[in-house]
């Protein structure tokens, strides 16, 4: 069941797709464009339009996904993207709109921006909110940059951003892409910021904390509000990755807890589906005291009109075109009107049931390196398997052979041959308790089996040194 | 709540199972005073039905694109997708995956990533492309910033013909790292070489513009590139796919990078995203890209198969050193962008930009001949020209929308030097008949004046 | 042609290979005076784009009830469709696959019919259902033929509430085979139950009714089935399955089969068709049965499997002694049943019956409350209502129009006898608002008489 | 990969969809209903949302699809099937319509429906078409019907219809349903209907011939004009069954031949998808003398406007609500404009072109009993390998091991251990050969392998015996 590349089905004189006649005059190109600006060859394939819906639909065949089975990544917050998300996301009303065109033609699009920014706000207790990021990183990388401006209008140049070793890639990266040093803080044996450390390194020159609370374990951190005292004390800006959101929604705001800043996922905590590695959305809160710093435009609400507001003086500009990824804001928006107050609280209480009932069931099987409550999702240990020579990765591979997409692995980095599992609330406990079955009959299954996993997909284990040694990016003929 | 399976009775029993006596308990370790008590303040449920309706209204309060015609482009452009593409694009499978780090369950879209690297490849004439990155403007952003990492130079010249919002999105970028961005001055609508032949020295790490640039005009790229490498200066050009249907491709005027947006590639306007950027360079650059990229390899039993590859570069394994903190990226759209290229293919898409080319001169020669109304600039273009018009460009908007036509973009806003500047974009989706609709509109209120 | 993927070069190569010269030699086996030689009449090709913008166009000639607020019924119904419906039947491997003939690779199908084939059977209380008929109206036509079948008898009363277009069906099937259908006639918009016994006797194969009927109203099935059985006839009743959401099956007044338009079922209106007539019966008539049937059984290994089954009732095997000629039924659309029956669930489906329930009788009462208008009976009914109007239904239904209201339909039409008389239907999906809003204008006319 | 029944994933108190709240009086149902009319029970599952659509998307990949693989099922035109008539036949202008919406108010669907009658018109050589048919088998019975009226009205009352021995079950099964003697013509050796035989059959008795042109062997009937005179001069009519009209677009009208009336296949010719077993269409077309006995109603035309007339006195009145399978319709609608003129002899070119190319390679492997020029299908025996004790059913179970779906088999019945072959001529040259190269291997492989076959499946062969014996037809708990 593999499939061709489109490169090597394609056929010379095969089209895929008729186009309209030409009912202007035909004038030859070489009138219009000088010639050497004109191109002589376009090596695109060719097909036929069964062979592009044939190859394509064969290629997501190869997929695991969400609507397939249950895919307990950590961090990642697979949860059910709701179907009728994506029917409103695809009316024309909301999906055949030019960005410029005028206001007066595009109040629907721009109410359902101000209405889900206060939304937002309201979930995330943040006084403005941005839609523009395209990703979570985006919005790290544009909450750095307001910080920066923030210190900056106060003549402040702090160099500093400190973040936990727990922490997820994008966040050091983020720090760095602004410029500022990243200063690891350890995690406490509670698997939590240790305070100690943190004081000894907090001083006027750390523009900010960058934490994920929960955090990547899964664990709340408990210290958040001296944490907050700590850092706002030495005049630094507590920043909230807001990825493992879904544990806190209508059960505790960030903004309550004392952070200046919180991006959300929506393709995360809300539902809107991740494509295959996006798009995205990663929208901003922030507390009063940044709003001025924020990109523009801001949608603003003045009577019954809606606005697209760029007088913005002290911003920092914009961190992509236009408004932000719109066809995933109306997903969120859809799917926070679908739930209303009353189902988000449910959504972080079921998501958080969930992972405990599953966490619970591994204690006897794995390592559990923090045994304690948990929040939407929990880190196992492969330790013990180590010592027979089973790998995380060997683990994971095994899942799929029962019909499972395997956690994330190797992360967090403090988590030795790490599992993190993350069973959203969306699974019911039928499927968790399938789930943790296999998980630990391949506790005790022989080396042999695991190491040869997975054994009935398409291809097996990919030679990824090679991959990397001699990469091959691209067909040629 | 109907998208949660667990019953009372499931919550009941679980609970149990974990030792716990009530939810509540569940989030102990959140300290008491942080602890919401009263719920937020939200509306109240929807029924899917209500939310239908609700959408749908909202919907009604937007101008859309099958309702109007277009006349608009500016960085998004009405062209015609396909019905394979939607098709493709809305397979589950697709659609409600995760970024493919499990290969072996995984391959449906490893290999149509590895699929759209080589498509915008043999596109744009380039040696590598990534797997995708936010969009045109950020994809930019990225370039200029890749520039600097690779000559390790701290200066970039940015033409003013570039997008505004582009240039914009790149000076955010730079706030935080010490990288000066100075703009080109344009003469002409075009990039004054004069005054880029004399700033250009060796401390300069790139040379950026666009190609067709904002005025739609096509720039001086093959000496721009030549100007640039003389300084060993790198040439990032920005550059609309749809025009390299007929366009020499960035490769044959050695750019090192070329990016531009790929929502013409089959994706919907939507408001401005999402979209993707696709970002391509030289091989040699490979290990300084940023972004995913997928590889090609084999198993075992020796079956080609595909996986993420060089993510040594990328932000979860180098954290700070990483060549970009870019994660999540549109990889639906850059699927899009690979079943629009394949549909379309060698001929479509050169017939495509034809089509473009044909209307865009049909309109502007139409528009020329009217009173009033007059070429902004006198160079070669492709889909879009601006025209200098005898009235405020609102107050044609304003009449052309009661006719249900979303006219041109007016200049103004980011070129105050042309106060009366319109920027009209015409793709193959305008027929003749629109097109003289619209020219006969401005016919009548150029004499009205 | 973009459907085809021969070449030009393609062609010649294989017709070497099957040792021809031309394309026409292909065709050398047809007379030659009845080979065309010109073009037939027909447009030229419509390119996708144009094709579109044609159907968007044609569109926009019809009034769509996302547009229009619908209160017709009368066979055709304005229910509510949950986006997972759509999502499932839109899946290429469901609706791009034939009759599951091969088993191992249809076992999707073959499932899906399974778990429609059992939901009808819950729904209607009844012991098998077969795979779909065409529509309601041609199951009822298939039911009545069964029945003769099964009884050997050549005589079936319909009664004058069926709906027209269903009894004219049953009567153009009866016309090739020498059976008689007879009209019952009604009395305060109910089946005569009067006439019923007087008429019945043992050559009758079966009653027929509709219930609730076409004018809304719940028909007396208890007695009906009991009087029919008296004298050996069966029962067959024509249901609205969104009814049974609260309504008693007719397995619980031993109905003989039960038949029933299942658009309501999670089908678009669209116009009237594709729609599916849900056909269910007792076991013991199960050989007897029109249509497909999928059963499970097991493979080699024992494990479960589903098949099409009883295939020597059909036309395929049995060919002049089946029990139907059908053989294309139609399954996409009792999947979209399927579908539609698992989302809305125990709990669902009765939740929308009751709000067609008690709609409707906001609707009728509010209308009773108006000057002119009364109740044309004073039956019970469910999610439709007959009223006499104060002037004629036509020009109401007009003036409703011009508030983007569709009105209910004019019983005149086939109920000479109602001149005034109107049938409204109210579902799920209307609003207070809309009620109170098509009451208000009903009021306003009412008043201007 | 197997699936558990929705009833098996049921779980008490679980829901699948919101439903407003009621806004209006909320009566207890006892008020408004009589109690002893209410339900108890409804016995129907209880899944959530997310449950829902993984359930039926797991389902979906069990099967085997036109969008998934070469699907040769002959007599039924596995063709691709335009995604951008599925674009337009959802369109809300289009699909979401009341039947009895005013006329003023659906002039674009009646439209549609004119024009859709005279291009089938145009291209089957008829005077007139209605629409209504649901599918082919329940065109041949309003095509019965009409002949039944045809003749009542002119006082005869003939009692048969003549059908070749190699037609499809419907035809002698729509004949009986229409009370007519169904009376077999045998098929001489050349595999078209023995015209001495034929000569011998018609008398005044006989109403009509039902033939199927090109036949269910995919040969052209080479004396059609012959038949067409001796059925003719005995006052009968011609009936065509028109599902193989796929060979003759734009090449041959069967009105041209001789034929009175001709059921077209929407869901096969037109490319309208199949569904799985349906929704089809099968209009009718007939000559000027049979068009008083259409269905009710038919649209007409009057100066620009569009009508439904009900108003025909002759009519042999409905064979089901409304006007047809509207939606079904739009399709074909599409698809017919798509082609065009041009594409619509395009189609049948390659369709025959396919078909032959494909028989000329199995000449040497299998044998072909009638090795003459095919049109768009053609149907080789199983006779030489049913020697080494291999049935038709091993063949087609073994292809499935080689991706492809099974040909018709066992059909048409006067072909021993018949495979019957339609490619289509949507299908690849590439898919041809693979195809071939795999069904000419198999014609040499070993009895074991063809026995056990399908290998790969998530079920093998089925127990169809029993499944009759005892027939399980639905889930109890
Ligand atoms: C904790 C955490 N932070 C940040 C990110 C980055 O988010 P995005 O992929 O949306 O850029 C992720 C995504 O995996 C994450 O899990
Ligand atoms: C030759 C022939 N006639 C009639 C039919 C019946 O058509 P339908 O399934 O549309 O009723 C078929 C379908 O397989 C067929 O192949």
């Amino acid at each position: 069941m593999r499939e061709k590349l489109v490169f090597e089905i394609s056929k010379k004189g095969r089209v895929g797709v008729s186009l309209p006649r030409c009912d202007v005059p035909e004038e030859e190109p070489e009138r219009l464009i000088p010639e050497r600006c004109l191109r002589k060859d376009l090596p695109l394939p060719e097909l036929s339009e069964p062979e592009i819906i044939r190859h394509f639909t064969r290629l997501s065949q190869l997929n695991y996904a969400v609507d397939t089975g249950f895919y307990p990544l950590g961090s990642c917050t697979m949860k059910y993207n709701p179907r009728v998300n994506e029917e409103i996301a695809s009316l024309p009303g909301l999906a055949r709109l030019h960005p410029y065109q005028p206001e007066e033609l595009c109040q629907g699009a721009l109410r359902l921006m101000y209405e889900l920014g206060e939304y937002l706000a309201q979930i995330g207790g943040m006084d403005a909110v941005t839609l523009q990021p395209a990703a979570g990183a985006h919005g790290e990388l544009t909450g750095m940059l307001i910080i920066r401006a923030y210190f900056l209008s106060k003549g402040q140049k702090r160099h500093k951003v400190i973040i936990p070793d727990s922490a997820h890639g994008t966040n050091p990266a983020s720090a760095a892409l602004c410029g500022y040093q990243a200063v690891e803080v350890k995690s406490d044996k509670k698997g939590c910021v240790d305070i100690g450390e943190l004081n000894k390194l907090v001083d006027d020159d750390v523009a900010a904390i960058m934490l994920t609370n929960p955090n990547t374990l899964g664990l709340f951190e408990g210290n958040i509000l001296e944490i907050a005292a700590i850092v706002h004390r030495a005049g630094g800006l507590l920043y909230c990755d807001g990825a493992n959101l879904n544990a806190l929604l209508g059960v505790a705001r960030p903004g309550d807890m004392g952070f200046d800043l919180l991006h959300f996922n929506l393709h995360k905590t809300f539902s809107t589906p991740h494509g295959g590695g996006g798009p995205g959305s990663g929208p901003l809160g922030v507390k009063k005291a940044l709003a001025p710093f924020l990109p523009v435009p801001l949608v603003v609400k003045q009577g019954k009109r809606y606005l697209l507001n760029y007088n913005c003086l002290l911003s920092i500009g914009k961190v992509r075109s236009f408004y932000g990824n719109f066809g995933v804001l109306v997903k969120a928006y859809a799917y926070l009107l679908s739930l209303g107050s009353e189902g988000l609280r449910q959504v972080a209480e079921n998501a958080v049931l969930n992972a405990n009932y599953l966490m619970n069931r591994f204690k006897d099987h794995y390592h559990l390196p923090y045994d304690r409550i948990c929040k939407h999702e929990f880190v196992l240990s492969g330790a013990r398997q180590k010592k027979r020579g089973i790998r995380a990765l060997d683990i994971a591979k095994r899942l799929i052979d029962y019909g499972f997409h395997p956690p994330t692995i190797y992360f967090p980095l403090i988590v030795n041959e790490a599992l993190m599992i993350e069973p959203t609330e969306t699974e019911s406990r039928q499927t968790l308790d399938r789930f943790a079955d296999a998980l630990i009959k391949i506790a005790g299954e022989d080396v042999k089996t695991l190491k040869s996993a997975p054994h009935h997909t398409p291809v097996g284990r990919l030679d990824e040194a090679a991959a990397a040694r001699e990469p091959n990016l691209r067909w040629k003929k | 709540m109907h998208y949660i399976p667990n019953t009372d009775g499931d919550r009941i029993e679980m609970l149990q199972a974990i030792g716990l006596a009530s939810v509540d308990e569940l989030f102990s370790d959140i300290p008491a005073q942080v602890r919401i008590n009263a719920p937020l303040k939200l509306p109240s449920a929807f029924s899917e039905l209500e939310l239908l309706e609700h959408a749908r209204q909202l919907g009604a309060e937007n101008a859309n694109i099958d309702d109007y015609v277009c006349f608009r482009g500016a960085g998004a452009y009405d062209h015609f997708i396909p019905s394979v593409v939607k098709q493709i694009v809305s397979r589950a499978e697709f659609y409600t995956s995760y970024t493919p780090y499990q290969a072996e369950i995984s391959q449906g879209t490893l290999q149509a990533i590895y699929e759209y690297q080589t498509l915008i490849c043999q596109l744009t004439g380039m040696e590598v492309s990534n797997a995708s990155m936010y969009d045109g403007a950020s994809a930019l952003a990225e370039a200029v910033l890749m520039s600097c990492r690779v000559t390790g130079r701290d200066r970039l010249l940015l033409s003013q013909t570039l997008h505004p919002e582009y240039r914009q999105v790149v000076k955010a970028y730079l706030q935080g790292i010490s990288v000066e961005a100075v703009e080109i001055p344009y003469a002409s609508g075009l990039t004054d070489l004069d005054w880029l032949k004399k700033e250009l020295n060796d401390r300069v790490a790139a040379v950026v513009v666009q190609h067709p640039n904002f005025f739609g005009l096509l720039e001086e790229v093959d000496e721009i590139s030549q100007i640039a490498h003389r300084v060993g200066a790198l040439f990032v050009v920005s550059v609309d796919p749809i025009s390299l249907g007929i366009l020499q491709p960035p490769g044959t005027y050695e750019a090192d990078i070329a990016v531009g947006e790929g929502q013409v590639l089959g994706n919907e306007m939507c408001f401005g995203g999402p979209y993707l950027g696709f970002f391509a360079t030289r091989e040699r650059f490979v290990r300084n890209m940023p972004g995913r990229l997928v590889g090609a390899t084999t198993d075992s039993e020796g079956r080609r198969g595909f996986v993420l590859t060089l993510q040594t570069r990328e932000q979860h394994i180098r954290r700070v050193k990483a060549t970009s903190n870019i994660c999540s990226n549109e990889s639906l759209n850059a699927l899009a962008a690979a079943v629009y290229l394949t549909a379309l293919g060698k001929e479509g898409l050169r017939k495509v930009a034809l089509l473009c080319l044909r209307k865009a001169h049909y309109a502007w020669r139409e528009t020329a001949k009217l009173n009033g109304f007059s070429p902004l600039f006198s160079g070669t273009f492709f889909k879009e020209f601006s025209v200098n018009c005898p009235t405020s460009p609102p107050k044609i908007n304003q009449v052309l929308l009661r006719q249900k036509i979303i006219g041109g973009l007016e200049l103004k806003g980011s070129y105050p030097e042309h106060e009366n500047g319109l920027l009209v974009c015409v793709t193959e989706k305008r027929t003749k008949e629109q097109i003289d609709e619209f020219v006969e509109s401005l016919r009548k209120i150029g004499e009205e004046q």
